[in-house]
């Protein structure tokens, strides 16, 4: 079988700082990463390998991209490939995903794509079905456990507030896997050093027999980034004429809110009862009676 | 004035934090330390001392920079390796 | 030009997602004051006595599409009975939660179309007449990004659950009920969804779990944490706890909340032998109600607490167990979960 | 490269790609050497904190000409502060000039951002050939009879094979301990370093410290700045944003038990400080260990295949009058890789062979520098020195600059008076002039 696993380089979003006024964001400041998603998607496809199974990783983006390659060709991936036409800047998801769709058609259908189901980038969480569309497969999203049955998948994916649904898809299928499915392996020395000297292949827009004019789509005609909701927070300044130590003291402090709750002490019992009679309070539990 | 609270600091610096702690504190042979120097010198803040004399401490935002394994007195209280490579604080600027 | 806005409705086990209903309330600030309409498309088998609760939040038409291949979600089956639908309404704007299902089929279609289709939006309008905007989510949640659209142009909004909140309901209020019946072949459908498995607190995930029993180091011991899984249990919560007490094995790696482990938001959050460090605390900040339990009445876990019990959790939760059972055998189960989320203030920047 | 039971040989095995390791590596690649630059963080530097300001960037210049025009660098320092420091007042040293040597090329120092210059020196040394291994951490080294043999890496079949190891993996040095080269390090010998980098804009920058172009300074602060803990404090202009830190003698902050960010807090908010950071942002927090023992610090810097440079080596020079680490980091890190060819060259890799770079680091004047300022570091963080002579300097300059319309007193009963208010003997003052003198002037 050969399974393909879909990669994208993205900012950690713990290093994605926006600017409280303007919503600018520093891109000097932001570190990249291996999508989470991404790093359980291929986690997967190397436990399901068999020996005569094969790998291929593919993302789409500029050389830099290419350390998240040698990331999957570290942990075992067979065969690596990077899509990208120079001088583009960015792409959007219906862009990335006709590109992946395209090169998967044009070098050789896997049996089996897989993926993140989010990115933490943009987190359209488009993408898997937009490559399914282009390949005419089906797909399924928010994955959180499979396993193979043939020509068969059978899969647990994720609803909301908790609930799950069981359900199976016919192969060749897209894949969408949660971050949470499984923790990505860590590498082996040799594997690490030799994924450093591999030569990454690059397929560019006339290899995949795609020319610019099919990445056009429609746009929006403005877009503007700014901080979530919350409001900005006031630098706070100490007291000019306040001893050194009191100043530090004041800083320190500011701006911890605490709860306006109340402590209550006892015996058990009486702790048990005062929780109890909270939980009534608040409608948690019905009160005996 | 640029004054800044503890976890405000904090909150600038990336950490991409290991399943396993490089470093443990056996809170037991704390119970017998008088001086409780990490919580003094960790520049994170990490330690925390405990009602019952021992102490908390939380690896996921450890700065690696040795200075709680340096000041310990209390022998073989502080276990204290680097996080596996790639794993842990991450400076940008510094 | 009077909007035409269409929403797409979700059913699990025989009720209508919340999502559906915020939606429904964003589709109609859409037409409010424009003389638009909104008009619900329901796909489903045995789903039409739901119409009634959608026009009570306010849709004015609700197309009820119903199959009996249609009872458990297929992408391929909403793609192939729905397309033909949505064809015929020509809606100028399409709302739909952003779920995993709708994420499997609306992206399919949005290529199909060439329709742009905005996910994880906090909010989607129409400016002045006819320009549509959205405010999506990016960088899981750090960034807030605004688009809008040259006038009239087709946009497709998956909503962020969660975020707006689902308004009281117009008792009595109506709507015009149509009823299609599309020719589906079950057998092309190559993926389709078996049973659905109701939340259950014990393996659902933190992040959705709408009660939380956590245990700290204060417990002591995997027994000690035995007995908070038990109390979990009665209560209908789930069980969490530090990154300390997962560290010494206490709990699954997956059950710990703070700063690196899982960000929880629950309706009431109940810490034993919790000191809280900041790196907790910051992991449970979207807690509606907090209880805490320590022995150090110094701890800032009590201090963040609307209820702080200064007391030991093995002395506490025993007799909390008994007194618990007693009331469940007077009077019925715990309450049950409520499933309406509050509405909440949006308070979107810019605006 | 042979390979060797699955693992890799390589000539020389550098541990740590800061400016020791990649100068290390750097000058080995160049000679022809197969060279492994192993680094634990995500990229080099990622795990780095200075101040900080790079001396020696004449040294710098010989191996890579014009340097700075490719490098990121920040500001040339062209002005230098000492500032004597009381609660309430300061006195200060400030040195600015524009002769050859300061303000042209190939200039005297410049302030960097450490992730992004040690990047850039390890893409040199992996331009000279070096193989750059990021990600790995090395836990051990490998000794076969004795002879150090390679090291250990944390990740499966990690052993990696070298006829030289060069250990430049900073001031807490497991390989130096691990190889038997360091003893356990004392408290009062390490210093703990906490810095934040602030965000000012570059007109800013220039308006409130008087600079023009990429011209920076470089301030440095003692007295009150860390309470009573002994250390100092330290405030650099980079491009676009402040350096800004304290450090504090491990021991000293146990004792008085000052956690490090709230003496941090208290120095941005010393008057003298307060308005030059005024309208910052944070921008990053950061700490780290620095060895500032000096010559008494110094470990075994040789042993049977293995060498030690940089902070792993306890290389930093904490006079009072210099705070100067990474220059004699490149410097030991050169020495090591040239005494690593050598061996190389005569294919003996016994201390005896490798004994050499002791002599390199002499030429170097590492090792010279070090010697000669053996009593300084002691010295520095004397009582005295850090919270009385301050506090002196500040009071006497206070009563002589103060027009209250009393009697003007001549400075030697203004001193003498002073000396008494701050508790200090006349014999203690002559006592350390004598040590001043020892540790400085001969």
């Amino acid at each position: 079988m050969h399974i393909a696993v879909c990669l994208s380089r993205l900012p950690d979003p713990n290093t994605v700082e926006v600017d409280p006024l303007t919503g600018a964001v520093d891109a000097s400041r932001m570190l990249y990463i291996l999508n989470p998603a991404d790093a359980a998607a291929l986690e997967r496809a190397l436990q399901l390998r068999a020996p005569e199974d094969r790998v291929t990783a593919l993302t789409v983006g500029p050389a830099e991209a290419d350390s998240i390659l040698r990331d999957a060709l570290a942990v075992g991936a067979d065969d690596v490939l990077r899509v990208w036409e120079e001088g583009r800047t960015s792409t959007r998801p219906a862009v990335t995903a006709l590109l992946l769709a395209t090169a998967l058609r044009t070098t050789e259908l896997p049996d089996m794509l897989l993926c993140g189901t989010r990115s933490l980038a943009t987190g359209s969480g488009k993408v898997p079905a937009l490559i399914a569309e282009y390949l005419d497969w089906p797909v399924v999203t928010d994955i959180v456990d499979f396993t193979l049955q043939g020509s068969m998948v059978r899969f647990l994916r994720r609803l909301a507030k908790g609930a799950r649904s069981e359900g199976e898809v016919m192969l060749p299928a897209v894949l969408a896997v949660e971050a949470g499915a499984a923790a990505l392996r860590y590498a082996g020395l040799p594997d690490l050093m030799k994924a450093k000297r591999a030569a990454i292949p690059v397929q560019d827009l006339s290899e995949l027999g795609l020319s610019p004019v099919d990445l056009n789509f429609p746009a929006p005609t403005a877009q503007a980034t700014m901080p979530p909701y919350r409001r900005p927070r006031e630098i706070f300044v100490p007291e000019a004429s306040l001893p050194p130590h009191e100043r530090v003291l004041q800083v320190m402090s500011a701006g911890i809110a605490q709860k306006s709750g109340r402590i209550v002490s006892g015996s058990p019992e009486q702790a048990a009862d005062q929780i109890i009679a909270f939980l009534a309070d608040r409608g948690f539990v019905d009160r005996a009676g | 004035m640029v004054m800044t609270t503890h976890d405000e600091k904090m909150r600038t610096v990336r950490f991409r934090v290991d399943d396993t702690a490089h470093i443990s504190v056996d809170g037991e042979k704390c119970k017998s330390c008088a001086v409780r120097a990490c919580v003094t010198v960790c520049p994170a803040g990490l330690f925390v001392p405990l009602d019952d004399g021992s102490v908390l401490f939380n690896y996921e935002q450890c700065f690696e920079c040795g200075a709680c394994y340096f000041v310990c007195t209390q022998e073989g209280a502080i276990r204290w390796t680097y996080p596996r490579g790639g794993f842990g604080v991450t400076f940008r600027e510094s | 030009m009077a909007p035409h806005v269409l929403v797409i409705a979700e059913v699990e086990q025989d009720r209508l997602m919340p999502a559906t209903l915020e939606c429904l309330a964003e589709a109609r600030d859409m037409v409010s004051g424009r003389d638009g309409t909104v008009q619900v498309v329901l796909p489903g088998f045995g789903v039409t006595a739901l119409a009634e609760t959608l026009a009570e939040h306010g849709a004015d038409r609700v197309t009820v599409v119903e199959h009996a291949a249609l009872e458990r979600f297929s992408a391929d089956g909403w793609l192939q009975a729905l397309e033909p639908v949505l064809r015929d309404v020509r809606p100028a704007l399409i709302l739909a939660p952003d779920s995993g299902y709708g994420r499997a089929w609306l992206p399919r279609l949005s290529a199909r179309w060439r329709m742009p289709l905005v996910t994880n939006c906090s909010r989607a309008k129409v400016i002045e007449d006819g320009y549509p905007e959205a405010y999506r989510f990016s960088h899981d949640g750090r960034l807030h990004e605004r688009l809008i659209w040259a006038r009239g142009v087709r946009v497709g909004f998956m909503m962020a659950p969660d975020v707006r909140g689902v308004p009281a309901p117009k008792r009595g209020r109506q709507a015009v009920i149509e009823m299609v019946r599309p020719m589906l072949d079950p057998a092309t459908f190559r993926d389709r969804t078996l049973r659905t498995l109701p939340p259950d607190p014990r393996t659902v995930d933190l992040v959705d779990a709408e009660r939380i029993v956590s245990g700290g180091l204060g417990v002591g011991s995997a027994d000690g944490m035995n007995l908070l899984r038990t109390l979990a249990e009665t209560l209908g919560a789930t069980l969490g706890g530090t990154r300390v007490a997962a560290d010494r094995g206490w709990l699954p790696s997956d059950r710990f909340i703070g700063t690196t482990g899982k960000i929880v938001a629950p309706k009431l959050y109940i810490a034993f032998g919790v000191s809280g460090a900041g790196q907790h605390l910051a992991g449970i900040g979207g807690s509606q109600v907090v209880i805490a339990v320590n022995t150090d009445g110094t701890a800032p876990m009590l201090k963040m607490a609307d209820l702080g019990v200064v007391g030991d959790l093995h002395a506490i939760v025993p007799i909390l167990l008994k007194k618990l059972e007693a009331l469940a055998q007077g009077s019925a189960a715990p309450a049950a979960l409520a499933d309406a989320v509050p509405e909440r203030e949006l308070a979107v920047a810019g605006r | 490269m042979a390979v060797n039971g699955g693992s890799e040989h390589f000539d020389v095995i550098v541990v740590g790609a800061g400016p020791a390791g990649s100068a290390a590596a750097l000058i080995a690649a160049r000679a022809g050497l197969s060279v492994a630059l192993i680094e634990r963080g995500e990229y080099p530097g990622a795990k780095n904190v200075s101040g900080a300001v790079f001396y020696g960037s004449a040294i710098l210049n010989k191996l890579i000409p014009g340097w700075w025009e490719q490098a990121p660098v920040e500001r040339h320092v062209c002005r230098r502060d000492l500032v004597l420091m009381s609660p309430t007042t300061s006195v200060s040293l400030d040195f600015r000039s524009s002769a050859a040597g300061y303000s042209e090329p190939p200039y005297n120092g410049f302030t960097i951002l450490r992730p992004k210059f040690d990047r850039w020196f390890a893409a040199q040394a992996e331009a000279a050939g070096a193989f750059l291994l990021t990600s790995a951490v090395v836990d051990d080294v490998i000794k076969e009879d004795g002879q150090v043999v390679g090291v250990q890496v944390r990740r499966d079949m990690g052993e990696l094979r070298g006829d030289v190891v060069i250990a430049c993996d900073g001031a807490n040095s497991w390989l130096a301990r691990k190889a038997g080269l360091q003893r356990e390090l004392h408290t009062h010998e390490l210093s703990l370093g906490v810095k934040e980098v602030i965000g000012l804009d570059e007109a800013t920058i220039r308006e409130r410290f008087q600079l023009t172009g990429d011209e920076g300074v470089a301030l440095e602060y003692v007295g009150a700045v860390t309470d009573s803990v002994h250390g100092g404090a330290f405030l650099y202009t980079n491009r676009d944003s402040l350096s800004l830190g304290i450090l504090g003698q491990l021991s000293s902050l146990v004792e008085h038990k000052k956690r490090p960010y709230d003496l941090l807090e208290a120095f941005k908010a010393h008057p003298a400080v307060a308005p030059l950071v005024r309208g910052g942002t944070l921008r990053e927090y950061s700490a780290h260990l620095i060895p500032e023992a000096g010559w008494n610090m110094v470990p075994t810097l040789y042993g049977d295949g293995i060498l030690v440079a940089g902070d792993a080596a306890g290389f930093c020079l904490a006079t009072g009058i210099y705070i100067e680490g990474i220059n004699y980091a490149i410097q030991s890190g050169l020495a090591a890789g040239t005494a690593a060819v050598e061996a190389c060259r005569r294919q003996d890799f016994t201390r005896y062979s490798l004994m050499k770079y002791m002599e390199l680091l002499y030429q170097r004047n590492v090792l010279t520098d070090l010697r000669a300022y053996r009593h300084a570091p002691a010295f520095v963080n004397g009582e005295r020195l850090q919270n009385v002579y301050p506090e002196l300097a500040a009071r006497i300059s206070e009563s002589l600059f103060r027009v209250a319309g009393d009697r003007k007193q001549k400075l030697l009963p203004l001193y003498w008076q002073t000396l008494q208010q701050v508790g200090t003997k006349p014999r203690h003052v002559l006592k350390d002039l004598y040590h001043v003198a020892r540790a400085y002037l001969w």
